[in-house]
């Protein structure tokens, strides 16, 4: 178990490092899907269903969503 | 047994914020349904309505404090899982303020612009509720989350006007700065958590009793405060803070600057008193905030005198005012915290009329930019003798209540921290009063020389191109804009004059710092009063360093509009001070990516002054 | 500041902070510890309510204070971001409703059928918030995203139609006002702010945890509308705000 | 192992914070803002764990004698995660609005508020 929760916890640590140093914003969109769904995994680990249910919703889903399409609007703009 | 004060009492404290929640929800269910005049009419009655609220509780408070334990979790043998809010005077205080202010912005803007389907207004009474819980929870990650609505609604409303570049830009910088401190501050409660298992106040001061002063105190210490202060506008954690208030819609720069900045002075000393106060030694703590606040009050001083943008200068003279607040507020204890606290309220009036008289300008002569308006004011009727008031009275003129609170506080630094603090606060009251003055004159007697054409290439924010707030300009000055001005300026005066007052501010003062009893009252037990001490009031020599800076002020109003037949030996010496000013100017660069990077040195520096002190 | 020097400052400054909180770390409870004296009040206190899902009963019973505000955060940043994303004066809503581009057959069929069964598990993750993990949040999220599903079948005028606007910005208003006044009734039921006014039921059960339901039913529609004003909105600006053509 | 835990949550912080410094688009600079507050979503769930424990739901299969992690760090998490999604879509509307009123995104030749 401990050994689990390390791994995930290098794996959010590396996504989230991966989603600070992509330096463009639509493929942002990606990596931090990829890092919330990360994070939910580690929720999970430690015994945080429901976080990691609202995680999943908000943290994979909706917010990158809103990013994706602030960029298509931004992009239409220019 | 539980001392209970009258039951009734204990509900009032949940509705002061839950009566502007409900009807928010009206407005934004009802609002593209509802008429202007209806809007307007159930907003202005429901922050009238939360100022009642808070009298009422002002009132059951007044012999100690109201304890609501929100849910009915009352505790048991001092536990509890509950939230308990905890009403004291002068956090009730803080409360009426905001709502005093929140009917004089809402007045203010029933000639406003256009509200996108009462969203303005409902915005504007979930920020008083924000508020209002912010002073009221005796919990910390309560407060955390009153914290963070405060800001959430604040973020919207500096970036209302979308049609203005300077007005966006300005809500993203506070946005990211706030919120980042506000995670700072939430790490420190996570840190505080695992230590002790406990949120509320009292249960957190239980939890740490008799704990050494060691080095996660510290660092739990610095960042909880980092949100508050980022909110206070502390130096260096004030970037975000001009460009914001400078660019928000009026009503919303009044209360921003007239009680918001001063809510996070109020949350670093309500969680300094009750919780950190047994563990962390007060010298140390009091040298910290000496230092930052006098740094505050020079930087914001030199900065508001140095601006041309009527609402920026308005805006700096805040976080000078910011820094005074932090030195009386930092002496820790009563007599400091008693001038502290009459400051915080007679700068809310006169600050708050202040901005609403820019505002008129704005609306009136669809500038703020002081040289520009140079003379424009000329065959204006009430304000060119209101303004310069307001100016002498920041600069602490008697018998206004900020000068009593000026009085009191510098007396109480002089205690703690020397003849400097006095000085510095002399000094900073005479300049933000004196940019005041200077801006008066000049708009609305042309005094000085007339502008010239700004030579090409200086980069500073003028605010020639801020946008009108109303459609068209304004012919006259209507009797919405005048009024709520008029009762601000009024109610700075009565502080000072109305008998009572200082006696009054003196209590809740001592119960502020009394955090034992506060601990006590909270969780069932018996609280024994603070040993009683004098209250200060008016003194000879408050009234004398009050006329001596209001006198001040007036002088460098006048040399600065008359810089050129000032004698050459004076100008010489002030030759030196320009290439600092440029200086200290571009640090300010708008560049949300310095404002973060300036966050975290203000954080290391904090935790290195306050680990020297303690450890 | 230039780039450089502005890094500089920032990684001494973090280097400071990282300091503190190591410092702050090493005198921590070891990670996995048992000690945890709120979570034992916290147990008891949700067993005592009949409430399965300590979570829960913490979220709305406990410290449904929190949670009030933060509805009131939702409803707030809600209204605030409409109300940033207005058409400005220079703007128009194109009226005319957009088709989405072309979409592959097998998305199409995903969205078809990822709707119902997402609707489904939203409302009854929203149902059992008391008794199985999620809750009105959690259900509320899944479901204003569902709705959504439909744009990803390329049927953004099929969306238009079931999602009346209006009719959400009201819902979320109105989810948020049932919150607050739920914690008014509680004063006038049970003299206390947010008190559990409702008979508790059986542990376990779906009449159980008394107004913990209740509060879950009111933030699922309130979140739920939230979440799909929100997207619409970030959806018109992407497709249908125009700059007025300059004449 | 405690050390690590933490200093995961420390540097989901950190390295968020240093993409808003070095940040050359406003969008991205929102993104990092959440990458750094998810720190405090680590530091909170991890403070709450237990060795052992299980989730704090009760059901057939975890009577209420059974050991749990802590329920009340979950519920802050849970108020964290809202707060989080919704000042980030604010952010992302004035972000919006910026490149319509400004032209750009590059918070370097942002220029309209100095001194």
């Amino acid at each position: 178990m401990t050994a689990a929760i390390a791994v995930a916890l290098a794996m959010v640590a590396i996504t989230a490092t991966a989603v600070v140093f992509t330096g463009d914003p639509v493929r942002q969109a990606v990596t931090l899907s990829v890092f919330g769904l990360t994070l939910s995994v580690l929720f999970l680990l430690l015994q945080a269903p429901d976080v990691a249910l609202a995680q999943i919703g908000v943290g994979a889903a909706v917010v990158p969503l809103m990013v994706m399409l602030t960029l298509r609007r931004i992009r239409r703009h220019r | 047994m539980v001392p209970s004060a009258d039951p009734a009492a204990t509900h009032l404290a949940p509705l002061a914020f839950t009566v502007p929640i409900i009807v928010a929800c009206l407005l934004l269910a009802l609002g593209r349904r509802l008429p202007r005049w209806a809007v307007d009419g159930l907003a202005t009655t429901t922050a009238a309505a939360v100022a009642g609220i808070d009298v009422l509780l002002l009132m059951a408070a007044r012999d100690g404090r109201v304890v609501t334990w929100a849910g009915g979790w009352t505790p048991v043998d001092g536990t509890t899982v509950g939230i308990a809010l905890v009403a004291d005077p002068l956090g009730v205080g803080a409360a009426l303020i905001a709502a005093i202010l929140m009917l004089c912005a809402l007045v203010f803007s029933w000639r406003y612009f256009d509200s996108a389907e009462a969203h303005l207004h409902a915005l504007m009474l979930l920020f008083l509720a924000g508020m209002t819980g912010f002073v009221l929870t005796g919990d910390l990650f309560n407060m955390f989350v009153f914290f963070e609505l405060m800001g959430a609604v604040a973020y919207a409303l500096t970036g209302f006007k979308i049609e203005d570049p300077t007005s966006v830009h300005g809500a993203l910088s506070f946005g990211v700065v706030n919120s980042l401190g506000a995670y700072l501050t939430l790490c420190g409660i996570g840190i505080l958590y695992a230590r002790t298992g406990e949120l509320g106040l009292a249960q957190l001061a239980v939890a740490l009793r008799g704990n050494p002063p060691e080095a996660l105190l510290v660092t739990a210490f610095v960042l909880v405060l980092t949100g508050w202060l980022v909110k206070a506008a502390m130096v260096p954690f004030h970037f975000w803070t001009a460009d914001a208030e400078a660019v928000a819609p009026t009503p919303v720069c009044l209360l921003f600057s007239g009680i918001m900045v001063a809510l996070g002075v109020y949350g670093t000393f309500r969680v300094y008193h009750v919780v950190f106060a047994p563990v962390l030694p007060a010298p140390g703590v009091q040298c910290l905030f000496l230092v930052f606040g006098a740094v505050t009050a020079v930087v914001g001083a030199v900065m508001c005198f140095a601006q041309r943008h009527l609402k920026r200068l308005l805006a700096y003279s805040t976080i000078a005012h910011v820094g005074l607040f932090l030195l009386a507020f930092g002496t820790l204890d009563a007599a400091g915290t008693e001038g502290g606290a009459l400051y915080v309220a007679g700068h809310a009036g006169i600050k708050s009329a202040l901005f609403l008289m820019s505002g008129v300008i704005l609306n009136r002569y669809g500038s703020v930019d002081e040289i520009d308006l140079h003379g424009r004011g000329r065959h204006a009727v009430l304000l060119p003798w209101l303004m310069p008031l307001a100016g002498l009275a920041l600069a602490g003129l008697p018998p206004f209540g900020l000068g009593m609170g000026k009085a009191v506080a510098e007396e109480a630094v002089a205690t703690a921290g020397g003849w400097w603090a006095v000085a510095v606060f002399v000094l900073v009251s005479a300049a933000t009063g004196g940019a005041v003055i200077r801006a008066a004159l000049r708009i609305y007697r042309g005094t000085g020389r007339a502008p010239e054409a700004s030579p090409p290439g200086t980069e500073e924010t003028s605010g020639t191109d801020e946008e009108a707030e109303v459609s068209g300009l304004l012919q006259r000055v209507p009797l919405t804009m005048l009024v709520p001005i008029v009762v601000l300026l009024l109610g700075a005066l009565a502080l000072g004059v109305v008998p009572g007052v200082s006696e009054a501010f003196h209590a809740a003062a001592s119960r502020f710092t009394d955090g034992a009893g506060y601990v006590a009252r909270t969780l069932g037990a018996p609280a024994p009063l603070p040993a009683p001490t004098a209250p200060s009031g008016w003194t000879l020599s408050g009234v004398a360093l009050s006329l001596l800076s209001s006198a001040m002020a007036l002088a460098f109003a006048l040399a600065a509009l008359h810089h050129d037949r000032l004698p050459a030996t004076l100008r010489a010496a002030a030759r030196p001070v320009a290439p600092v000013l440029r200086g200290v100017r571009a640090l300010h660069s708008g560049h949300v990516g310095d404002y973060v990077a300036w966050l975290f040195v203000g954080v290391a520096v904090l935790g290195a002054f306050l680990a020297a002190g303690a450890l | 500041m230039s780039r450089p020097a502005r890094l500089v400052l920032f990684l001494v400054a973090a280097a400071g902070v990282a300091a503190l909180l190591v410092v702050a770390f090493l005198d921590l409870p070891p990670f996995g510890s048992p000690f945890h004296p709120y979570r034992d009040r916290a147990v008891a206190a949700a067993v005592a309510h009949a409430t399965a899902n300590v979570v829960g009963s913490v979220t709305f019973d406990q410290r449904g204070l929190d949670t009030l505000v933060e509805e009131t955060i939702l409803l707030g940043s809600v209204a605030g971001a409409a109300a940033l994303l207005r058409p400005s004066k220079e703007e128009r809503e194109n009226t005319t409703v957009p088709e989405g581009g072309r979409v592959l057959e097998a998305t199409k069929l995903t969205g078809y059928l990822l709707l119902p069964v997402t609707l489904l598990v939203g409302i009854d993750v929203v149902v059992h918030g008391h008794l199985t993990p999620g809750g009105g949040f959690q259900g509320g999220v899944l479901l204003g995203t569902a709705v959504h599903l439909l744009y990803l079948t390329g049927h953004y005028r099929a969306l238009d139609r079931v999602r009346p606007l209006p009719v959400f910005d009201s819902g979320e208003a109105l989810g948020a006002a049932a919150f607050a006044a739920l914690g008014i009734a509680g004063i006038i039921a049970a003299g206390a702010f947010l008190g559990n006014i409702l008979p508790f039921g059986t542990f376990g059960e779906l009449l159980s945890a008394g107004t913990v339901p209740v509060f879950n039913i009111a933030v699922g529609v309130e979140v739920a509308s939230g979440v799909i004003v929100l997207l619409a909105k970030f959806l018109e600006q992407a497709l249908r705000v125009q700059r007025e053509a300059v004449s | 192992m405690t050390l690590y835990v933490y200093l995961v949550a420390g540097w989901l912080l950190l390295v968020g914070s240093l993409g808003i410094v070095r940040s050359r688009d406003l969008v991205h600079t929102v993104v990092c803002l959440s990458v750094a507050q998810s720190g405090t979503y680590v530091l909170l769930i991890a403070v709450g764990y237990q060795r052992g424990a299980t989730a704090p739901v009760f059901g057939s299969t975890t009577p209420p004698s059974e050991n749990v992690v802590d329920p009340v760090v979950q519920a802050m998490t849970l108020t964290d995660i809202v707060v989080s999604a919704t000042v980030t879509a604010l952010l992302l509307a004035l972000v919006i609005q910026i490149a319509k009123r400004h032209g750009t995104l590059d918070p370097d030749h942002l220029s309209s508020l100095k001194g």
